[in-house]
């Protein structure tokens, strides 16, 4: 199963990509943690998790081909 | 009038005076309207940690965005009596002194189109994915921080 | 920026869009504001009676509003924390569709632009010493009331 | 003495003008009574009183050349 994964302002200076895919991972609390190891520097960011343009407040199952988008906080205007 | 639809938020760079002031002009056909209330957000030359803020680079979750953008729209019809509607804010580089987000509310008395404007900058502020890169003088960078 | 002092506030008719589009135009050198508020009043086509309103002619006392006009805007500068503030009014002929009052405030943050803004739109209403004549399509009137 | 009085709105509609003068008066309350007598309909409109741009409250003296102005509820914006 594979997820496109989308970050988003600072977190891209972190990931270093806007879009990168991700298999393996069949929900939100393992995406956190793996993306803790690939990333350590998400341990100092608040961020917010979007399941296919939804933001989750718990736990999400993910299914093939969602897209999970690490969202900082928000900051227009 | 249904303004209910999804529309074009997203303009590329700064918003130019002349468009709001053409906006403005729209309006005159819509003689029922008796009340646009405006805000402007301006990019301020902020000065932090010594250095000055030239500009902000913004960015977006677009798709995400649109969609929080007509949630807002449908909000503010339901909860106010408006006429018209429109939100613009910008994308890319806008420089200090130069306008990065206009919201436009129409309603036939003042209340509504001056408690619309307000409630729609606070939801724009709060649940939109937009972020600012606040760029200096000397071409670092530093993310903005929403109040 | 001192800006209490007595300025012109009355235009002959219509507030045209474009010379609103040039004041915002005007403040992209004021690099530390960081939010406008604008509020516009516009004539209404109402219906009174059967009768479509076209036009409202609008008379003041002046001299007397010149004063009160100052007072409010010293008032709103020591309630708000304003870096800009302008209020334009017409007199005469403004038809249905046209704009009759405009009020611009500008701040740091958007917080006082806001508030001040409608405050002032609140304070002429109440307190300025200016009336509309509501011209009908058959050119008869009334007196118009504020609500 | 002699006091200029102006009118506006609704009230140039019953006093013919939008300024006159008036002599004999010492007070607004003088005033208002004359006025009545002079034009009746004026009871049928709430006004107010400004004396040299100042609205006044309550009865004040008038002094020579003052300026009395009939207010109606204003209606700008």
């Amino acid at each position: 199963m594979e997820i496109n994964l989308l970050s988003f302002g600072q977190i891209v200076d972190i990931t270093g990509k806007p879009a990168l895919k991700l298999s393996g991972i069949d929900n939100t609390d393992d995406l956190s943690k793996k993306l803790i190891e690939l990333f350590p520097l998400l341990k100092s960011i608040k961020f917010s998790v979007a399941v296919n343009k939804q933001v989750i407040q718990k736990n999400t199952l993910l299914n093939q081909n969602d897209t999970v988008a690490l969202l900082p906080p928000f900051s227009g205007g | 009038m249904s303004e209910q639809k999804k529309k074009k938020v997203f303009l590329e760079g700064a918003i130019p005076p002349a468009f709001i002031g053409d906006s403005i002009a729209k309006h005159s056909t819509k003689k029922n309207i008796g009340a646009h209330s405006i805000f402007l957000g301006q990019v301020r030359n902020d000065l932090k940690e010594g250095k000055t803020v030239k500009a902000i680079e913004y960015s977006g979750y677009i798709e995400m965005a649109d969609e929080v953008f007509a949630q807002i729209r449908e909000k503010a019809f339901l909860k106010f009596s408006l006429k018209c509607l429109h939100i613009y804010h910008s994308l890319g580089m806008v420089l200090a002194g130069e306008i990065s987000l206009f919201v436009f509310t129409s309603s036939i008395h003042r209340k509504d189109a001056i408690e619309a404007c307000h409630y729609i900058v606070e939801r724009v502020k709060e649940e939109v994915p937009v972020w600012g890169k606040e760029i200096f003088e000397n071409d670092t960078f530093i993310w903005k921080q929403n109040t």
